[in-house]
């Protein structure tokens, strides 16, 4: 292990655009660094403000949420709500003095497998230089 | 009672072994709290991985399994079944996903493996928490409902009714046939468009198990796969089709003329009319919007003439309700605005055509008769230019997709406008020429040589008229030259866009479109004839633009689909759906207001879910305040103990 | 041992004790509360109530008892976490709060010695300061046996006579504080003495609440459990836990395991305080709650604070500090109540 | 200016003919100028109604009481009940009626309009006063306080004591109501997320280290919870154990209880606790002010709140409390929602 500050990163990918999406990823062989942890879920729209919390809460450096592009979504509208409740969580977030880059949303489709990558490379590229989340860690 | 759950971990060879340390996983797994068995396998999807599988659940009597292996999408169902094989509930079995998320997008097998076994312990963790559930199991109407009346809606009734079934074809227009009925000559066989439609068109209106209904519209659809209920709304045609003789006396006398849609206005009709003369069902219709007037009746001098009395001036537009298994789309295609094409003199000089004009010149059947002349002075045009990609491959102005059959019938046109005219020139700007298909590139090469088609690469900038000539501007890239040609008349390959009022239907239907507003399939490779809304199947040019062959085969691709639901007894549908807590829940609503599928509802205070309709996506989970919904199977505790998981918690 | 200790000299003795953890009053905001001091001129004592009595020095709100993790060998390794050893002294305790301590020793002793509680109490000396004017308009520190001077459970009280301190020190722990700063302290004039005697009585005059007959109070509820009294008192009780957080006498407390990760299996044993005016309180795994609404909570905080405690101590579990009543939310006041009991059905 | 006397003269009327079950107003408090909760169920206790600007609190937190205990009577009085609120309280009974909490007949709504002044700030008072008691708090012509103290009466300006949600308030007077005491008149309010500036302009970690001052003074007594008339749900996020448990109940099911926060007040549990209130009331806090003014340690509690409803209003233009049918601001969006934070 070299010994430069590795974030862990929580990613909620909905099933049907963006964890299809870093499947291609996968598919098309596309390398992106490790500390994104994947959590599919069948919905943008069902990821509540908790989960993004207790993730921080539990020591996540950085937290995305991924979904369909509007009009894409699997499930119709679910990502417009979720586009709502996340825009609300990240104004909070940054009202209270945490990094807005620690918090992100981003639209990937089934063949964006590209800018899946894309979105990890630079999520972890941006939040590098932070170190890690403390703010909202419970200190165990 | 302590969770009894077991892990295995898939090499696959060397995709996963590759990268991740497999037999750490499996050491790691081994001592994760409710693990009692965690081994490796070569390749865990073949049978006698399976077959390890099947034994561990035996021997250690596990009643959870994760397997830690390829992307759900594609293994989730083998293994499902192979532990039901073994007596356990599908739904005790979780994937990890720990090749296309991990051991393939990864170098470094230390970061590789840590991020491996952290993704199977939080899969641990979902499945220690999964319900066994069973599929709901709900009745089939076995009916279909057909929404459009072109080639490929046609197709479809008809494998649906020759399959036994009954059938339901709307079609919002008088007739059926769609823009097919309107073409002269189809490539790359050029045989006659009518003569091979109309057959078909006579079977639909014949066909016992088809019921036919034109000059209609979907209005509402309520219901889920196997049990859509259906308003159709029957427009007043105020001809009687059962008293009708066909003898054309009322449009003698009718004293409205406007301009006639199948002929797109190169003729004009009465308000009273039939579309065509082969026209299914064959009977006339009184065009509400043109005529006089009925309330009071202005005009009534059809009515008097009509020897049968087959004119109704009191007919009503009905409501009918059909009960229907299976829906089937195929609202075709509309050619782009010609007001978004200015720049062409399209709709400002009247010998600047679109495709389907030029068809009609083309037909037998069309305003000339078949000859080629001028919409200005009936002359015979000597220079044509043929302009293809007006509107498509345009993503800074237009339509950013390639509108696909244009190469091809401009090819015939400019092909067929050199059998009528053989002393003319037919001039083709094109960016490229896509010609893959069945003796496409051969009819493609049949218009250069033997017709001496002039194929000019680039693009026309204007097109204006000067001296009683089209003059048309482009350039030739390939010897990168400024071209003028003087034309008698232009020919707009138009780039084909969803038919009018495609979006409001998709609404109604809730099924998703794509960026271009085509209607979207379930997925691009795998499911490319079903909608997202199960129950619901795609053909034609609704989908994406379409030659005939194709909008066919796609047709009866739908059919199949559609069978495959018909023919069942009952169908079975996921239990992983909404779930309240009806402790919790305060009825504030909430729910229901997100719902996409109309799932929910309130009954006495409380949200109610109906699971046939729910499709589990969790909106209304992530939306109650009170944690008093959540999704079977993914509930906030799953997704709390994952997100722990994943954080080494 | 009595001494006077000039307001210069204050800090110089203060410096003396750097081998104490010091605690006094800080303002934060219009706040006031207990915090550790490192700068000894910085402490004031003209200062009117704390929020939080000393009770959160002595016993802290999160306590952790012991760190628990799974060894190698099967099973758990366990490590219990005691107070660190270091004597504090807490500057400008009020009397009332220093005899809520000596009410709450009661229930940290006795058939089991809480161990953590009993740590702190022991190391840590409570310098009081004479109230000469009521620190809250709400105090009604008389009317349940204490007065704006007691002297009950402090080591040390000093009363302001001005531009200098009396310090009446009371126990050992008390001198040994004066003796490691012997020349900081002078010794009293006749005149302070009489000054001093003076500003006591004062202080009690000062005081303008009271609960009358207030010796009539356990007997009378006794009678009052079953009755709709509380259901009527209660009507304006929000259910927050503030009355009872900020009491220097309420020691209510929950333990809870902290797992900060189940695999491999680690994390705290903590003790936190809690709160009998929460509904979660009394709530049983089996949906039964013995005290399921705010009219039984309400009653249970009176009955335990003026008849339970009496019955078991001999003492009224309230000094009379008047915290709940300035900071209850909905103004429910304590001694209202209590006058509502003593004349209740009479 | 309102008059109690005609409050007092409706309160007796619905009482005496039985229109409703009890009123809900203030009355003054038994330890200084303050007012208090009161419950008037006689015409005879009408008296005890006051009217003043120390009427401060948002008595529809009452209205949820009122719910459960009818939930447990056997034959409950069906009868609406009588309440007094201001403008800003009314709003709270909107989202109540939005969230189908309460039905609008279970209420009978005394409006009274603030007009052009509101209710004061108990710690701005005392600071005015400088530790000396007021007896009695007066509204005065001109907007001005009349305050009577020991030492005799003053006039203080009412912006000087106002309390700050009053300073930006958007609904000086009951946009719901069953009888409106006082004048419908305009309030111009043209800088409603004011007081939010002095946070937002500071840097980030700026922001952030106010917030932890604050919130590390928490100690999670939930009067801010327990007073805040949406904070309804019958289990909260830092409840530890299930309240919604029935006879059936399985051991499993309560198992399922997950603990997002600790019950120790460390930073990061207070953090969590104070955002997931925060966002929960996203468009359904109308600014009552009550969990600032309850709060003990006196964390700005409010400011979060205000964040919330002015990036409400900022983003989506969704106001709360003002219209009974209109969805959740969460419940529902707009095509053009803004995106530009996403990639």
């Amino acid at each position: 292990m070299t010994d430069e500050f590795e974030p862990r990163i929580v990613a909620f990918l909905c099933k049907w655009c963006s964890s299809a999406g870093s499947d291609l990823a996968g598919v098309s062989r596309m390398e992106y660094p490790s500390n994104v942890l994947p959590i599919t879920v069948m919905c943008s729209g069902s990821v509540s403000p908790l989960y993004i919390f207790s993730a921080f809460n539990k020591g996540a450096d950085g937290v995305l949420v991924s979904g369909c592009h509007p009009g894409d979504c699997h499930y119709l509208k679910g990502n417009y709500y979720a586009r709502r409740r996340i825009a609300l969580v990240k104004k909070l977030l940054e009202f209270i003095g945490l990094e807005s880059q620690r918090f992100q949303m981003s639209w990937v489709s089934a063949a964006e497998g590209k800018k899946y990558t894309q979105v990890i490379k630079d999520f972890v590229k941006e939040i590098k230089p932070l170190g890690p989340q403390t703010k909202l860690r419970r200190n165990q | 009672m302590k969770k009894r759950t077991g892990v295995f971990v898939c090499h696959c060879g060397i995709n996963i072994a590759g990268t991740v340390d497999v037999k750490k996983v499996t050491e790691e797994l081994s001592k994760h709290p409710g693990v009692v068995h965690s081994e490796d396998y070569v390749y865990m999807c073949s049978d006698p991985g399976q077959n390890l599988i099947i034994d561990a659940i035996k021997e250690k009597n596990l009643d959870k399994v994760i397997v830690a292996c390829c992307s759900p999408t594609l293994h989730e169902t083998t293994f499902r079944n192979t532990i039901k094989s073994a007596g356990l509930n599908t739904f005790q079995c979780e994937i990890a996903n720990i090749r296309e998320q991990c051991s393939w997008v990864h170098k470094d097998m230390e970061k590789a493996t840590e991020k491996a076994i952290k993704i199977s312990k939080s899969t641990v963790e979902r499945v220690l928490r999964n319900e066994s559930l069973d599929p709901i199991s709900i009745p089939v109407t076995r009916r279909a409902l057909v929404i459009g009346g072109g080639i490929a809606g046609i197709q479809s009734a008809l494998d649906l009714a020759n399959s036994d079934f009954e059938v339901v074809l709307v079609e919002r227009s008088p007739s059926i046939g769609g823009h097919m009925i309107q073409l002269s000559e189809t490539f790359p066989t050029l045989d006659c468009s009518q003569c091979i439609l109309t057959p078909k068109m006579v079977e639909v209106s014949k066909h016992p198990n088809i019921k036919l209904m034109t000059f209609s519209e979907v209005q509402d659809i309520s219901g889920y796969i196997g049990n859509f209920k259906v308003k159709i709304l029957k427009k007043p045609t105020y001809v009687d089709s059962n008293k009708c003789t066909l003898c054309d006396e009322c449009t003698k006398v009718c004293p409205v003329v406007v301009p006639n849609e199948f002929d797109l206005g190169l003729t004009g009709r009465r308000a009273i009319y039939i579309p065509f003369p082969q026209a299914i069902p064959a009977t006339y219709t009184l065009d509400i919007n043109s005529c006089p007037g009925l309330l009071p009746i202005a005009c009534g001098k059809c009515a008097d003439v009509c020897e049968p009395n087959a004119i109704d001036f009191d007919m009503k537009p009905e409501i009918i309700e059909e009960e229907i298994g299976a829906i089937i789309v195929a609202s075709g295609y509309d050619q782009y605005d010609k007001e978004l094409m200015a720049e062409y003199g399209y709709g400002k000089y009247p010998d600047v055509l679109d495709g389907l004009q030029f068809e009609r010149l083309l037909s037998a059947s069309g305003p000339t008769m078949g000859k080629i002349l001028r919409p200005s002075d009936h002359k015979e045009p000597k220079e044509v230019v043929f302009i293809q990609c007006v509107g498509s491959r345009d993503p800074e102005l237009h339509c950013e997709y390639c509108s696909k059959i244009c190469c091809m019938y401009t090819a015939k046109h400019a092909m067929l406008y050199k059998h009528h005219v053989h002393d003319g020139q037919a001039y083709i700007f094109y960016i490229d020429i896509r010609s893959g298909g069945k003796g496409y590139e051969e009819f493609v090469q049949r218009a250069v040589e033997e017709d001496g088609v002039l194929y000019l690469r680039g693009k026309v900038s204007k097109v204006f008229e000067d001296k009683g000539k089209l003059k048309v501007w482009g350039i030739d890239t390939l010897i990168g030259k400024d071209i003028e040609i003087d034309a008698d008349m232009v020919v707009l390959a138009m780039a084909t866009r969803p038919s009018n009022g495609a979006e409001e239907l998709a609404r109604k239907l809730k099924i998703a479109l794509d960026k271009d507003g085509f209607l979207a399939e379930a997925h691009p490779k795998l499911r490319p004839v079903e909608s997202v809304t199960s129950g619901m199947f795609l053909a034609g040019a609704a989908q994406a633009p379409k030659d005939i062959p194709e909008a066919v085969a796609q047709a009866s691709g739908a059919a199949a689909k559609a069978i495959s639901i018909l023919c069942q007894e009952r169908l079975y549908h996921a239990p992983t759906v909404a779930n309240v807590n009806i402790n919790l829940c305060t009825g504030c609503g909430m729910c229901v207001d997100v719902c996409p599928y109309d799932a929910l509802s309130l009954k006495n205070g409380k949200a109610e879910v109906n699971e046939v309709l729910c499709e589990g996506c969790g909106t209304c989970s992530a939306t109650c305040l009170r944690a008093a919904i959540q999704v079977k199977n993914i509930t906030p505790l799953q997704v709390h103990e994952m997100i722990n998981a994943c954080l080494g918690g | 041992m009595e001494k006077i200790l000039t307001k210069k000299s204050f800090s110089k003795w203060v410096k003396k004790l750097e081998s104490y953890k010091i605690y006094a009053p800080v303002k934060n905001d219009d706040l006031w509360n207990y915090e550790i001091i490192d700068i000894p001129e910085s402490i004031q004592l003209d200062y009117p109530n704390t929020v939080l009595s000393p009770k959160t020095i002595i016993f802290p709100q999160r306590e952790i008892f012991l760190e628990f993790k799974a060894s190698n060998e099967e099973g758990l390794e366990v490590k219990e976490i005691l107070p660190e050893e270091k004597p504090a002294v807490i500057f400008g305790v009020r009397p009332c709060d220093a005899i809520a301590l000596t009410l709450t020793d009661n229930v940290f002793k006795g058939d089991f010695e809480d161990p953590y509680y009993w740590k702190r109490r022991n190391q840590t000396i409570l310098i009081g300061l004479t109230c000469n004017i009521p620190p809250s308009f709400d105090c009604f520190c008389l009317s349940v046996d204490g007065s704006p001077h007691s002297k009950d459970g402090l080591d040390i009280l000093m009363t302001d006579l001005g531009d200098k301190y009396y310090i009446e020190s009371l126990t050992k722990k008390g001198n040994q504080l004066i003796n490691l700063a012997k020349d900081c302290f002078e010794e009293p004039k006749v005149t302070d003495k009489k000054d001093l005697e003076e500003i006591h009585a004062n202080s009690e005059k000062q005081i303008k609440r009271q609960i009358k007959d207030i010796k009539k109070i356990p007997k009378k509820l006794k009678g009052m459990f079953d009755t709709p009294f509380w259901d009527k008192e209660s009507l304006s009780c929000i259910q927050c836990g503030i009355c009872t957080y900020l009491c220097p006498t309420c020691h209510c407390f929950d333990i809870n395991d902290e797992v900060a990760s189940s695999a491999p299996l680690k994390g705290k044993r903590v003790r936190t305080w809690d709160n009998c005016q929460f509904p979660d309180f009394t709530m049983h795994s089996s949906g039964h709650n013995p005290r399921p609404d705010k009219s039984s909570r309400l009653r249970q905080r009176i009955l335990h604070k003026f008849q339970y405690f009496v019955e078991l101590y001999e003492n009224f579990q309230c000094v009379g500090c008047g915290r709940c009543i300035s900071k209850c939310p909905v103004g429910i006041d304590i001694i209202e109540v209590l006058d509502k009991v003593r004349d209740y059905g009479s | 200016m309102v008059n109690v006397e005609d409050i007092k003269k409706e309160a007796i009327r619905i009482l005496k003919e039985g229109k409703v079950k009890y009123i809900i107003g203030y009355k003054k408090s038994t330890n200084g100028s303050m007012s208090v909760p009161a419950f008037i169920e006689s015409s005879e206790d009408v008296e005890n109604l006051i009217w003043d600007p120390t009427c401060v609190y948002n008595l529809t937190r009452f209205l949820v009481d009122e719910k459960r205990r009818k939930a447990r009577e056997k034959n409950p009085d069906e009868r609406p009940v009588g309440i007094i609120v201001k403008g800003c309280d009314s709003r709270a009974i909107i989202v109540l009626l939005q969230e189908k909490f309460i039905n609008r007949d279970d209420v009978y709504i005394l409006g009274i309009s603030c007009e052009t002044t509101g209710v004061l700030d108990e710690k701005k008072l005392s600071k005015k006063l400088n530790g000396k008691k007021a007896e009695k708090v007066e509204y005065d012509e001109k907007n001005n306080f009349a305050i009577t103290t020991a030492d005799g009466k003053i006039k203080v300006p009412a912006d000087e004591i106002l309390a700050e949600r009053c300073l930006e308030c958007r609904a000086n007077f009951p946009a719901i109501n069953d009888v409106l005491f006082g004048e419908k008149v305009e309030r111009k309010s043209d800088k409603p997320f004011e007081s939010l500036e002095k946070i937002e302009s500071l840097s980030k970690e700026k922001r952030w280290s106010f917030w932890k001052e604050q919130l590390d003074k928490c100690i999670r007594c939930y009067a801010c919870r327990s007073v805040c008339p949406m904070c309804y749900c019958d289990e909260c996020v830092v409840d530890t154990i299930n309240f919604a448990v029935t006879a059936d109940t399985t051991a499993e099911e309560k198992a399922q209880r997950i603990k997002w926060v600790e019950k120790s007040p460390a930073t990061s549990e207070n953090f969590v606790y104070h955002l997931v209130r925060a966002i929960h009331l996203a468009g359904r806090c109308i600014d009552c002010g009550e969990c600032e003014r309850v709060c003990p340690m006196d964390i700005p509690l409010r400011f979060l709140n205000k964040k919330m409803e002015k990036e409400a209003k900022e983003l989506f233009d969704y106001d709360a409390g003002f219209d009974p049918d209109q969805p959740s601001l969460v419940s529902c969006f707009k095509d053009e929602d803004p995106e530009d934070f996403i990639r």
